[in-house]
């Protein structure tokens, strides 16, 4: 079963995984990525938007084309908008498979795309200006490789 | 036409949201582009250089030469940053 | 700072996660490989082995031969010994970096490593009889890529 | 030396470790096993076929063409199968 939520709160990286396992025993690798706000000098807070219904949408889709790739047993993603300060937690993908190489092909395909597909803007809050993040080319280069293979 | 407004360019515009009746002339999505444009003010910024712009169509990401009509829902955005 | 730790108890991954990335801010990226037990028709436990004293230097060279790879902030390595039945985490692989392509990378070739080079050895118990798990070739051509980049 | 036995090397030569003192002829991990083989028993069957084996030397991997001395650990087990 593939869970999707965009929240405000946090999440827990274990209680994720064990809703991803529980009732199936096939599952023997967890892979999961969780991203969190890297603090600097200046950096105050990052403000999450999103596009509601969009993403969710969006996200399914992913989910959906990780499944037709690889053999896996299970997604959760969860994504958090608002406010978030240094250290917070801001993504979590965890995907499970009964080997391992599944589960960490699908968890790097669905963070590629959540970074370039998935309709999340920040804004960065350094001292009293706030600016919108500009998209990183190098998270559009990772995710092209995908349509190479 | 519902059109949604996100990041940046909500900031520009003024509105994260609106609701029209496509004028006869625009028929994809550049030519509404077009059209905001021409209204000048914030939505002349936000909509001067469609290279830094995306868009979708009901939900959807959407290219400029997509066909738009009154019961669409198109947003307008910047590049995504989420993750 | 990185922690390896051999143990017969379970371990908790937002713990593990938690204390990774404590009072380091400049960790943006945190990937975790999670292994359990895979249950089957006849599978009633697993017992690991393991070398006590070579275990944890295989482990800390490859640690430290990641960390002359990719720019990794800390990792942690726990893995249990003793009797598990299906469905028990046997594994934890968890690394921290800057961007998430180095920790994607380092938790793959560590648990690659960990596959083909660390002292553990696995018995299964199927109804009444207990036999020794033999090396997958699979395994040992996952660890060999990392000889050819 | 100290040698130990790990997982089904352990099982058939029944024992974990045992301390012996080299004798003259054994200068390799090779020559080990097959002094190790010639005991019979468990030995000869844990020790019949060294392609299955793996060796490891002061707690390092090490291939069967390494030197053996009398104050080295050497450890004798199956490929191992963790993770």
């Amino acid at each position: 079963m593939n869970i999707i939520r965009v929240q405000t709160g946090d999440f827990d990286i274990s209680a994720e995984c064990d809703a991803l396992v529980h009732g199936r025993p096939d599952i023997g690798a967890i892979v999961t990525f969780t991203g969190c706000v890297r603090g600097d000098e200046s950096l105050i807070a990052l403000t999450l938007e999103h596009y509601p219904g969009m993403t969710e949408r969006e996200i399914a889709k992913h989910i959906a084309e990780a499944e037709a790739h690889w053999p896996i047993l299970g997604a959760t993603i969860i994504h958090r908008i608002g406010r978030l300060v240094p250290g917070e937690r801001i993504v979590l993908v965890a995907v499970g498979s009964a080997h391992r190489e599944a589960a960490f092909r699908a968890v790097e395909f669905l963070m590629d795309y959540l970074k370039t597909q998935a309709p999340f803007w920040k804004r960065e809050q350094r001292g009293s200006e706030a600016n919108w993040v500009e998209a990183r080319e190098s998270d559009a280069n990772a995710a092209l490789r995908w349509r190479q293979s | 036409m519902t059109i949604l407004y996100f990041a940046w360019v909500r900031q520009k515009v003024g509105t994260g949201e609106e609701h029209i009746t496509l004028p006869l002339q625009v028929t994809t999505v550049a030519d509404l582009v077009e059209f905001l444009r021409l209204r000048g003010g914030g939505f002349a910024e936000a909509f001067g250089d469609p290279a830094r712009l995306r868009a979708a169509l009901n939900q959807e990401h959407a290219s400029f030469d997509a066909i738009v009509g009154d019961n669409d829902e198109i947003a307008f955005f910047p590049p995504v940053t989420g993750g």
